[in-house]
Parts: C-alpha cells; structure tokens; sequence
C-alpha cells in the first residue's frame, strides 16, 4: 500500500516479486518520468502505458539502458507480470494482510489439499495408520493425469474426509495428519 | 467429395482441421460440451451441437452423442481428431455401421495395432525390428517380476491400449514393480478402458524418431519423413523438429522404408506414424503405430509443403495419392513447440483457469495452431494444451532463434504455461547442438526453476502500473469464482 | 557480422526487418516521430530513438537526424525498408561517407537506376528489351504533346524518380496533357523531391511480372523467381503472387536471365527488383529496378524458402553468397493481400484513426506482417498499410481458398481497410482464372461497393450487444477527439 | 431508441445499417433466446457473448440457419459490426437525431470540405468563377496522396477559405459554391 507524502510526490511499496521480497521507493519527477529505487538499485524510467495489458518502459540503471515491454493483468493475490517470455506475480504485502485477515486461514501443513479440481482414485491408508513422509495418502485424477497426494511428514493419520469417485476441489481437506512429534507432546 | 464433415473434437486441433475443410469447401460441425459453450471450436465452426455434460465420458467420449450429433446434422463424415474417440476400434466399426465415414485407419488396424503386443507381433514377423519384450499383456505383478528379472532391469511397464505416454511406468528395481503396475493399469483402464499391460525393455537414452506416413487403401503408401520427437516430460512429447540431427540420408531411407512396411503389414489405410526408438548406436526399434493424426502433424507440413489433413480426407473419400514417394522432400527446418497450460516449475501439473491476456507471436515463419483467446476459461476437464506454436526457417538453427523469439514474444497472462521452460530448453547448448534424447529433461532440467533475472523490471512495471493505468475496477468476485489461479493452488500442494 | 543495426522506417516493414536482424543475434534501433511515441516499431524494437515531428520531412525523411541517432545509438549499419530514403541516392552517399553501412545497393546504383530515363538507357544498352519512350525527361507539355503524337495515343507520364505508381498518369488524348504533367510533376517533386517527367508508350492490357535479384559484389547475381503484381489499385500493387499463372518455364528463365543482365549493367548490389511488362503475345518490356526490399518481398520467401532480409544484411556486411542459381528452387503457391487503411468503396481514399479492434488470422500457412495493435491510432501522416497478409499453400486453388478464409477472419474496427474488397477480387472467377492484368481493378470492380447481403444480421448483433452486452460506458469524447471515422468523412466527401 | 413495454418484454430499434433504413423488433423470450423481426422477415436467435468485441449468435429464420461471429465496437456515430470480413455502420436514428440537435449541421451540399485532414496544395478557382459540375475547385494533399475536390453542381464560386498551404481538416469549408438553379430565384 503506498505512502503518500503529498509535495514531495513520494510512494513506498512493499512487493514481493516471486516471493522475493521487494521494497520499492518511487518518486514522480514529472510527466511519464520517475526513479524508483529497487532494493536500494535505483532506476530512471520513463514509460507509455499502450494498452491495457502493455506498459513499455525505458529502464535505466548504473550499468544498463533497456526497453522493456511488460504485459500485465490483474488477479486476485495482486497482478501477473510478464517480461521476456517470464511470469512473475507481483503482491503488495500491505494490500495481502488486509485480504488474509477476511479469509480463512489456508496454508496447514498437517492437511491434505487436491491441488485442482479432481476426482479421487484411490485411497491408500486408513484412519489410525502410521505414515512416513512422501508415501502415498491418497490418488486423484485430473486433466487425464492421475497425481499422488504423499504425506509432507511422518505422522498419523487422523481423519479422512472423502471417498473414491468423490469430486473434490483444492482447499478441501481431504485427509488429516497428526505429526510424529506433535504426536509425542 | 463430403459437404459436411462432423469435428468430434475440442480446443486447437479441431479448429486446425476447420481450416481445412473450410478451404476445401466442406462445412463443419462442431460438437461441445459443457465447459465448451463459448470454446473457440464451437464458435468458429458453421454448425455446432450440444453433446453434453463436461465430464469427457458425457461428451466426447460419448459415442451415442457423437454419432446422433452426426445424424442430426447431416455430416457424412467424422474426424476424430487425436485423443478422445481417435484411436477407439468400437467406434471406428460403429461408424462403418451407420455408414458415416471415418476419417482414419479400418477399425482392424486401429484394434491390431491399438494392441501393443499384436502390433508387436506383426511387425517381427514383418521383419520390422522390435524392442525385446513381452508378446502378451498380463496383469500378475509376480509374472511380470519374473520377465522383469529375464529382460534386466531397467523395463518400461506400458498400456497394451497405450499411448502419448498415458498407462506407462519407468520400473527401475522389483521394490517399484506392484505400484507401478497398479498405477500404469489404473490410468490406461481410465484413459483407454482397457487396463491390459506388459513390459518391455528400457533403453539407455534412446531417441524418440516416428516417420508419418500416408496410405490411400490402393496399395499407395508414402512416408513425409521423419520427426525427431525425443524432448519429453512424463513421457509426453514436448518438442518436435525435422529433419532429426540423428539421422543420415541411407539411416533416413532405411527407417522410412521400415514405416512403409509397418503400415503395409497392418493393412493401415489414412495418415498414421510409425514410431521408432533409436539407440545410440543408430540401431533402431519398432515401438508403436499411433492410427491417428499426431499433435506434431504440422512439423512435417512445414518441411514437406503438404497439407496433412487434407490428404486424410481425400483418402477418407476414396481418392488414391495423388503423389509418389519420389515427390516428397523437404525443405528448411520446422520445430513445434506444445503450450500447455501446465506449471513446469511444478512437475508441468496442470494449470487451468481463465486466460486473462492473450498475445499470439507472429511474422515470418511463424505458425501457432491455438484453441484459446483471451477471457477463455481453460477446463479442468480435458487435456492442457493452449496451442501449438511452429516455426519453420532455413535450417536448424534459424529456426531455433526464430522459436525462442516466438515463443518471447508470446504472452499469456492468468495460467501458468510451458513457454519459459520452452525457451530455456531451446536456448541451452545441449539442444542447440542436437544431443537430444528421452531423457533430456530429466537429465538437463530437473527441478527446473523460471529465472528470477526480471524480478526488479517486474516490481517496476507493477509500481508503474499500480500508479498510473487507469483500469476499469478490478472485479475480483470474476476472478476468483470457479477459476484456480496457480497461486492459490501452489501453497497447498504437494505431491 | 554487425551487433546493431538501425530502422531508418517505421510500421511493418520496421518489424519485419526487427524479426530477422533478432534472430541473427543483431540488436535493433528504431527511430520514431511524435505520431509514433505509442507505433508497434518504437516499442518493439531494442533502442528506440525520437527524431522529430510527424511530417517525413521533419523526421524519416531526415537524413540528419537519422544519421544522428545511428551516430548516437553506436549502430553500424542501417536498413532503410521501403519508401522514405530507400531510394535516395544522397543518403546512401551519405553513410558512405558517414561510415555506416547502407543496406542497399550502392549509391550510384540507385542513382542510375532511379532516373527512369537512366535506366531505360542502361538497359537498351546491354540489350535489355524496353517499352517505347522517351530517353531524357522533358517538363515542357507541348513537348510533351508532340512525343505522344509520335508514339500514338495512350501514353503514360511518368516521373524520372518515380515508383510505387506516384507521379504517374494514363493520357489518352491530348487535351489530358497540361493536366497531367501538371499534376504528375507535382506529385513527384512533393514525394520524390525531383519533379522530372518522361513519357512512355502506354501498353494495353498488360501484366505486371517482376523478378526478385540478390548480387553479392563478388559477381554473383541470383534470381528468386518471379512475382505477379498485376492486380493495382491507382497504380499501385495490392496482391501479388508467385508463381506467375502467365509465364511457362522457358519464359520464366529468359526472364530471370534478361533481370539477372538487367543488375549486372547496372552494377547491381544488394536485393533489388527488376520490373517487367508482359503483353498479351508473351513479349516482355523493361519497365524499371526497385533498389530495394519491397512491399511483395514476402511471396518470393514463402516460395523459395530464403529470407530476404538475411541476405541482405549478409550482403552489405560483405559475405558473399553462399548460394547458386540452381539451388534457387519454387514450392507450392504464395498470395499477399497489402491491408491498407483505405476505403475501397471511396476510390481507395486513406482511412486513418484509431483502431478499436484487430485481431489477426492465424494458422497453417499463414503469415501477417503486420505494424498495429488494438488501440493504436493510425496516422495521417503516413503510408496507410496495416499489414501484408500471405498465405502460402500446396498450389494456386488451395492458396486463394486459403487467403480468402484468412481475411474473412482478419477484423479491424474502427477505419476502413481493404479486406472486403479483397475478399471479392479473390473470390472472382477472373482472378480464379488467372486472368490478372494491371487493368483488372478498372475493369472487373470499378465502383466496388461493400456486399451488403448481411444487413439484416448486422441489426441484429446491433441489438443484440444493445440488451445483453456489459461494455463499459462509452465514452465518446475519446473517441471523436483528434479521429476522424469514415462516416464522420464520407457525407462530406466528394472527389 | 428503445420503446420498452414492461411485462410484453418487446423492444423496437429504427435503425439504419450500412445506410440501409431497418425496423428491428425485438421479443426477449428467456436467457439467451430472443426473437427479432428485421423490416418484417422473423429471426430467431441465442447467443453468447464471447468478448467484449465479439457475439457469437446463431440466427434461425425460415430457410437458413447460420451461425454468425459478428465483431462490435462503439464508434460516435453507433456500432460498427464486422460479419465475414465485411463492416456495416448501425446508427439508432432517434438516438442520433438526438445528438444531431446538439451539433452543427454538417451535410452542406453547396461546400467544399476536406475528407481528412490535409494540406492544400492549388486553389484552381477565383472567387466569381462560374464552375461547372466536376470541375477542379481544389487540390488538397495527404498520406502521399493529391486528391482534387470538384464542384458538386454547376454555380458561381462565392467565397475561398483557404490558401496554398494551408493545413486543412474535415469539415472546414475550404470553398462555397452558389448553385446556378439557386442564382436564379
């Protein structure tokens, strides 16, 4: 979320580019001219917004004068970048709080999730089994390609919310697993 | 010639075969599903038929709806296309009942040669050299333990119905063989209906080489020469090319002669590909004949002038080959990329969704056979691919530079896709200096990460986005209903 | 080999010399007046530099600017495309001196050569046939008058540094006279800055046959066969194809020999065309030398496999060719349809404004060359090509079915383009025929009006997007500000 | 204009298209099915709306069933819609007449005006002129190309706008001709 210090024309972002961590510092100069300083790289850009989706930008820093053609659309974590061919997807933490704050929490590493919207095939344990990390829990069908859905841990398995045939769509939790060491507390 | 061909097909390769029949001056009937009402296919064809729900056993697998879509809308013909109902022997000979053309081989060369082990079997005794392996599909772990333990390990467990990979199993050590077993036949019993498998032989970084043939069913038969087919992810092909750098002139008329006689020993009629292993001493083995148009039909369109669907339906008419073996020769290089909707920093899983922007590459020497466009919602339901994008150049490595300037040039926005995985294929010097074989992405790109060189562009393009586009309010409740973006998907899965 | 080249052109021409110069590993500069801030070759290409105003003659027609910006950008080379200083003898005198490599022909060449009149000689000389005419350009219309009587009437002004049918008017008797050397010398001067005029016999019913040269400067002169461009529009080309439909085989080779002599005399390097007149007994007439890559160069690369571009860049960077008459070989069929911003119901007057919508056909054996975009406003200030769409195919019937369904699906809204109007003149069963002379658009489609058997399906999409179509408000203010649309022109329009 | 009569679900469009005068009414019969009576020939038509620019419709009438991609964009003057490759101008007639109240009358049929904007390059007239219809009033230059504007009508030139350079632009009236019938009343 930007940091507006009206005068000075100033805006702070907080990104993370790819999951990597990315303070931006930007500062408006004038018309389609402004420097934004990148995890302290500083840049001189000037830039003609083409459509919609395209930004073409002259980048320049220390070393290098590049034109760049960015295709960009926006989703609902933030905006998808694309340069050269690469994606990159681009959130704003602040804007990311606010968002994760309304929504359930979503990332329980002891649960296992179908990574689409699939049909299960097979399930290969039972409540109260024993597992080791990366053995198979359970099978779903896809885009005519069958995944495995493994254990990220040794641990025990604890519930089983589906059956085979089921259609099940990610974020539902198909199987539960209580971890080795949380097991022992 | 037929007024009306019906399409039983979706997404790239039906519209690719629209654009025939339009030329020919053959209307087309399209049929779709579901999850293809606003599908490029369904809209660009002169007709098109509701067939049913999304669910491919509803719809295009569906041979009750297919043939009464025919029916219904006066189409003398079908063409299957690939995938679905393409290699399927029972609809092959439903068709020949209803008395509507199918635009393939005879329903005894698709059931012949659909069975791995039979089409084994005829080409030993046509003298066609073999990969050592089973002659007969069984489904006892123990026994095929035991050939296993005969051939040596490594052994490829495959679909006897098998093929573009579906059903198949690299088994390494006995420990491996049960699961594998229960996997390949799980899949190839839910791909093809049939749950036979056998094994085979694993070769040592073979090639992958398959020579597309023609066969008119008066005794013509022509191969266009080969496709180097060897850069796979799970054993699906990725990238194709020809001519293949493996091959010398009399390597190239030794293997093309062998694909004529496949197809003459399995009575083929149509177009079809022979494929061959190739091992690393030019040795080469039979290892499937797939009855069908091929994804990477285009790659021998490129370099031989022809038009491949055209000739499968003058011969689906009656019409012999117009053209001898002598007329066919190539010229320049041609490779095809696939674009899948697939994530290739995540063992290529797939990545449907809504296509929020799409820019096709074009210019000189450029072909990009596609099925989507943007605002497109890619199904969960069906196979990944967004398009095949050709280029054909002077010679290898024009057309290499030419692909990787393609494929940059390529933008496609809300999926995760192959494309910058395609571009470092293509621009390592492994593939530039032609050492391809099966293995190669195993061995070159495993565990394959995009390159993170733009992150500070691209935090400069949101900054100067976020700042001054004037976009229409962004309508999230769009976005996110019944769409996966990979971003939601990726922190939960693991597989 | 040169690291950087720079684009002394703009729109499609620019990208396609991008596209090769890309794939040789050679970085591009473009150069861009204020219409062009936002034009597709500013954004496209590696560097791009301003040099000044919208009028040519403030920028593209600036040598000095553009001699500035390839100083400043470090480019050692520059690629004029076609039209602006393609054909200026002082500047490529002036990269000579300058030392940047002109890529062209060198300036005496284009000298020689661009004075008609020059030429007419040169070629008399190496006993090239030429059409009856005058030797020396004359502003006198009385004179004029006289020379016409001698040749009988119908004659042709035309300008001595003339081409692309500017500065060029049919007279067919004498009160015609005053009038059109009038007007012909002041087309010249304003377009060639030389308002020199010449008169030539006017042929009946001829067609228009050129051939594509490339000369090393080591002495080796090869021809890429043959393109047929008689189907013009206010005598400039609008389709051409390649084969020729008139020429046989023996033919074709006495032409390429006598256009292979033609560059010899004239101390021919680079790419070049040498135009020709065919009448109707076969007989063929020198008509001038292009020095440059033209619009059509397209159709001779899909026929002879051989980028243009490649070889030019080749050639004026020294290497010789690595190639020989006898390697030069034809397959299949090529048409290209120029899609000018031109509304061909309006004598194909300029149809400049925003695009609103454009999406290009893509497919198998289709290729657009192409300079906009969605949202771009085309300028008033310029050449009005959107795109050069060319289609290649297996053979003549298959290429024009296959180019009338690659217009039919090519859309631009907003201004007028020449696509329906195509679309009919391949549709014809004269142009089916093969029955092309440079008289075709006059006699067969004069006062083309737009088919309007649609009518009734135009109201309803219009009521159709009225009730059900969510678009965003409209915004008018935008759009009527600074473009012109057609209908905003035509109830004002006579001529 | 729309003449909505609630309940009948029935609209009327008076509409010209290509300059071809249509009378379209319209009865929206459920989602996505509608009928419409273009100058009194019944479609019937479902639809779907693939993109902001693109209607995919399938139009029933008594002999022929086709399916249509037509391309739409708003223009000032209406919609323009492309249908295979060819593009008609639809205007909703009470909707312009609207808009013309609002704007200068534009049709003058005794004026010279430039079709685009463009550079004059000769005047071949004087002011009291007699010129008859067809005759060369003014060359004007643009995109490369000489184009002469000619007299209408036969009349006497009354009055000349412009000079030999002078930058000129659609609807400015470079010359006016007074008709010769007109001179006489």
């Amino acid at each position: 979320m930007a940091h507006l210090n009206k005068g000075e024309k100033k805006v702070e972002y907080n990104l993370t580019v790819a999951q990597h961590p990315v303070l931006a510092n930007v500062s408006i100069l004038e018309k389609q001219n402004l420097t934004i300083s990148v995890n302290l790289t500083p840049y001189d850009i000037t830039y003609e917004i083409i459509s919609e989706n395209l930004i073409h930008m002259s980048v320049k820093s220390k070393n290098r004068d590049r034109h760049v053609n960015a295709y960009i659309s926006s989703c609902p974590d933030g905006k998808i970048v694309c340069i050269h061919g690469s994606q990159y997807l681009v959130c704003d933490l602040e804007r990311k709080e606010k968002k994760n704050k309304k929504s359930i929490d979503a990332a329980l590493p002891d649960q296992i999730t179908p990574p689409m919207p699939s049909v299960v095939v097979r399930i290969s344990v039972q409540v109260g089994d024993f597992v080791v990390k990366g053995q198979s829990i359970i099978v779903v069908s896809a885009m005519k390609m069958e995944t495995t859905l493994c254990a990220p841990f040794d641990g025990t398995v604890v519930k089983i919310n589906c059956a085979v045939n089921d259609k099940v769509a990610p974020g539902w939790i198909l199987a539960e697993i209580k971890k080795k060491g949380d097991s022992h507390q | 010639m037929f007024k009306k061909i019906l399409i039983a097909n979706r997404g790239e390769i039906a519209l690719r075969i629209m654009r025939t029949c339009c030329e020919m001056g053959i209307e087309t009937v399209a049929v779709y599903s579901d999850a293809d009402h606003e599908a490029l296919h369904a809209i660009e064809a002169d007709h098109a038929v509701y067939i049913g729900k999304s669910d491919p056993s509803e719809s295009y697998l569906n041979m009750n709806k297919i043939i009464s879509a025919a029916r219904e809308s006066g189409a003398e013909a079908i063409h299957p296309g690939y995938g679905f109902l393409a290699e399927n022997t029972d609809f092959a000979r439903r068709c020949l009942q209803e008395e509507i053309v199918f635009i393939g081989p005879p329903p005894q060369a698709i059931h012949d040669l659909g069975d791995k082990t039979v089409a084994r079997t005829i080409m030993t005794r046509s003298g066609v050299p073999v990969i050592p392996g089973m002659l007969k599909p069984d489904p006892d772990p123990d026994m095929m333990k035991r050939e296993a333990e005969r051939m040596g390990y490594p052994v490829v467990v495959k679909a006897a119905a098998g093929g573009g990979g579906k059903g198949m199993r690299i088994v390494r050590s006995e420990i491996e063989m049960t699961d594998a077993c229960q996997q390949a036949a799980s899949e190839a019993k839910s791909a093809f209906g049939n749950s036979a498998i056998y094994l085979e032989k694993y070769l040592n970084r073979p090639r992958h080489v398959e020579f597309q043939i023609l066969s008119d069913g008066f005794g013509n038969v022509v191969h266009l020469l080969e496709r180097e087919c060897s850069i796979q992810r799970r054993h699906q092909k990725i990238i194709e090319e020809s001519p293949s750098t493996a091959l010398n002139q009399s390597l190239r008329e030794e293997m093309g002669r062998a694909a004529v006689e496949a197809a003459k020993a399995s009575g083929y009629v149509n177009a079809g590909t022979v494929e061959f292993l190739l091992d690393e001493n030019g040795k080469f083995y039979f290892l499937e004949v797939n009855t069908r148009l091929q994804v990477e039909h285009p790659v021998s369109e490129m370099i031989t002038g022809m038009d491949i669907v055209r000739q499968q339906i003058r011969i689906a008419a009656g019409l012999p080959l117009d053209f001898i073996q002598d007329d066919v020769s190539s010229r320049g290089h041609a490779i095809e990329c696939r674009i899948y909707g697939e994530d290739p920093e995540s063992s290529f899983f797939p990545s449907p969704g809504k296509i929020l922007y799409h820019k096709e590459p074009t210019g000189p020497g450029i072909r990009n056979d596609c099925g989507v466009y943007t605002g497109f919602e890619v199904p969960v339901e069906y196979d990944p691919i967004i398009s095949k994008l050709i280029v054909h150049a002077q010679d290898r490595k024009q057309a290499i530079a030419r692909m990787i300037n393609a494929l940059s040039r390529y933008v496609v926005l809300g999926i995760k896709t192959t494309i910058p995985f395609l571009i470092d294929v293509l621009s390592c010097k492994e593939f530039k200096s032609g050492q391809t074989h099966t293995d190669f992405i195993d061995v070159h790109f495993k565990g394959w990460q995009q390159r993170k060189e733009d992150v500070d562009l691209a935090a400069i393009a949101y900054v100067v986005d976020e700042i001054f586009q004037k976009r229409k309010p962004r309508d999230d409740s769009d976005l996110s209903s019944g769409t996966i973006t990979p971003w939601e998907t990726l922190g939960k899965w693991r597989i």
